[in-house]
């Protein structure tokens, strides 16, 4: 197996202006935020961010996507909440930062045919509600469902508790959230590790995602913020 | 009826069975796990990766960012348990909770395939407005807020039984018991049982059926609370106080 | 949490005359041998099984889903392969058996959709193959799709390693395979574990199936075929 | 060219790239892995759930059932691991295998979002027919052979570079590359490169591109046992022997 640990300087060369880029974490929990800080100390912008939310901003916790919010460096976002960032919702009314709303199952499973080959699926989720509007329907077994198509981004950002360095991760907890879907839906897959271990420390049963989605490991900083 | 959020969530919990898998929203909802019965085990669904939250913590560590800090640095890794907390064992609102003991935790693909696969029992969510077929709109006030749908449209498509807790009207003293919705909905026909703090709904051939109210609250008092088609069941029950 | 375990004899009682089966399994690894075992010594007949395989014959493992194919308990199978069992051949070219051939992908796809409250999925898989014959195909974004549907059965026989009476489960190897996805898409799910353990004993991040998708446990016996 | 399987096997090796994540099918390209030269480091796919196959166990267990159920008594539970062995521990053809350090285990929607999500580098496969334009058929001989088709239309579905080692004809003699595939299908214009005892061809512009020979065969022997469009490369390979 070979070594994927690379420098954070390194793996910022990936993100470019215009990027789509996916992020871990549902609110704090899980969220990349030692590649998401050193991303916000980039000139990097107009990035078209695909993430659960937008970060929690209450409390200064603000390197979480909220430090691309504050910075401004989001052009387009796709999410499904942003109650946790009032200031998100301040460039949203305003009209600078465009958002695309999306319900969390649909998200998730959008993510996940992105990285599967699967080219659209058929759920009942928005039936009804804005979210039909311009979708294409279809009656399955008497029951209305609309289509939804996969979602993919040139890099995704994911955080694990613990890696080895061919990229095998375990999380914590409610940690692990979106890693496993969106390691299989980027063009290049950078994970940060809490702790990095060799090849071969982790049993093959107790890996929750499979190094081979991974493209490169980033040493997380003691610091937590 | 001195504090109505608690009245509305001692009258839910009623409604929960042994051994149901529950999903609790925001607000109210989460107070419902405050009052079930002794020996009424649920089990409570955490969309972001969670089955079997015990609750929130006590202390509260979120009170500013040096303590919450403080806390992350002595909560992470395997420094500490579900029993204890942990800086990666959140609630989808982002605040520290524990586990109970045949708890466990997995992705979000996984977590969605609970309610919308019909996994899940029941759910108790707010509302902004609850229509007489069952609508509910509670995510959006177009122009004032924009908070994005979250999982609630997710959790409505799959869940078999949905309860609303909500006051019976807005601050403002309109109904949300309506005929039809006039906010963006979350979800069409989808709404089972509607507990208020004045009487509890349940929704039936298109009409709310009063089956429960407070003591003391009128019949005439809750029709022209409500702007919709209103039954009042021959067997009154008495809601809990 | 409730203690979901259960003799099996009382698992016996909810498969039935023309139920239809999910049985984990990829060949012999992950079989549930011992619910298997248990039903090819029961009168219940017209199977309908929906399975990766009908099971290894050779060598005389005949406690896998070759034993029901042996007493021809089975009358319509769902499956993938049946290259490791000459005596469904067999009955499959006498027509005897009824055998409806899926892709695996596929198949594990469609399984995961009736669990996951998916109407259906475009896959590209089968596409210009017998397995296009008389399916919807959709073009998105200038690539040919099949529309597959959901699989659902009455009744699921699963095979953990071990699981807490919860029905929490954590699975050896290769056996986890259709685990997963078989115990979301059932009425009934039936977890045969080789060691039964308390609640509790199990972390939440350990956990490979949540307790939640299982209705009952049945202990293995402590002999292997 | 003693034994053309090892020779066929041989000639695929070098067409794997250190750090390819490779699924190996069934009989000739499973042997492909005897052959990878020192120091490239391919990852094998198990369909059946595992990344980093070593291989097949050394020692024949499966010999006969008692010595099988043997094996199964004392490789179990906690018992042994991956670098030994474990009841639990097979490859698709149900055969006990170890992994090497850094492998992995999953269920089967993980194993194949691997090859139809594009993870997969490369697969190795067998072919009853190929077609120059790159259809293949290695699954059904209607009214002979009846096994159903595994994944292995799946794998072709995603999968980046496919590679068949097959025969250059089949054993009677018949011509296995052909202008069309008479059989039916496993999947439609998915091969890259043939592998076979007598030559190497690539397929493109729904040609047979013949780019290396082995010792001693000629142009005039691979025209007659190819029933397609062949052209001969100017700048013709030898294969390894």
């Amino acid at each position: 197996m070979k070594n994927k640990v690379i420098t954070i300087d390194k793996a910022m060369t990936f993100v470019k202006d215009g990027s789509s880029l996916m992020m871990t974490g549902f609110g704090q929990s899980g969220s990349p935020r030692h590649l998401i800080r050193a991303l916000s100390k980039t000139d990097v912008k107009n990035l078209h961010t695909i993430s659960d939310d937008l970060g929690v901003a209450e409390h200064g916790f603000d390197q979480t996507i909220s430090a691309l919010v504050n910075n401004k460096q989001i052009s387009k976002a796709e999410c499904c909440f942003i109650g946790q960032n009032p200031e998100a919702s301040r460039q949203y009314i305003e009209g600078t930062l465009d958002i695309d709303f999306i319900p969390m199952g649909t998200f998730a499973e959008r993510i996940r045919a992105g990285g599967a080959g699967i080219g659209g699926f058929y759920t009942k989720t928005g039936i009804g509600t804005v979210v039909e509007e311009g979708k294409e329907t279809k009656v399955i077994n008497g029951e209305k469902y609309l289509l939804e198509l996969p979602l993919r981004a040139d890099v995704a950002f994911l955080h694990a508790y613990k890696a080895d360095k061919a990229g095998n991760a375990i999380f914590k907890y409610t940690a692990r959230n979106y890693n496993t879907i969106m390691a299989t839906a980027a063009d290049t897959v950078i994970l940060e590790a809490e702790k990095i271990v060799e090849i071969g420390d982790i049993e093959p049963d107790e890996v929750q995602l499979p190094g081979v989605f991974v493209d490169y490991v980033v040493e997380a900083e003691e610091d937590i913020l | 009826m001195a504090n109505y959020r608690e009245t509305i969530a001692k009258n839910v919990a009623p409604l929960l069975k042994d051994g149901d898998f529950v999903n609790l929203g925001v607000g109210i909802p989460t107070l419902v796990g405050n009052f079930l019965p002794e020996g009424v085990d649920i089990i409570l669904h955490g969309e972001n990766g969670s089955a079997g939250i015990r609750g929130r913590l006590a202390e509260n560590v979120y009170e500013d960012a040096d303590t919450f800090l403080e806390w992350e640095r002595t909560h992470k890794g395997e420094m500490t348990d579900y029993t204890v907390g942990h800086k990666d064992l959140l609630d989808a609102g982002s605040r520290p909770i524990t586990l109970v003991p045949g708890a466990c935790n997995f992705d979000i693909v996984t977590s969605f395939t609970m309610p919308r696969g019909g996994h899940l029992d029941k759910t108790v969510l707010g509302a902004m407005q609850v229509a007489q077929n069952g609508d509910l709109a509670n995510w959006l006030v177009p122009g004032q807020m924009a908070t994005g749908m979250g999982g609630a449209m997710d959790i409505l498509a799959g869940t078999k039984t949905v309860i609303i807790a909500t006051t019976l009207t807005a601050k403002n003293g309109k109904p949300k018991l309506l005929r039809e919705c006039t906010l963006p909905l979350t979800a069409v026909k989808c709404v089972s049982t509607v507990v208020t703090e004045k009487c509890i709904a349940e929704i039936r051939d298109e009409r709310f059926h009063i089956v429960s109210m407070y003591p003391g609250v009128t019949e005439q008092e809750i029709r022209e609370a409500i702007d919709a088609d209103v039954i009042f069941d021959d067997n009154m029950q008495i809601m809990v106080e």
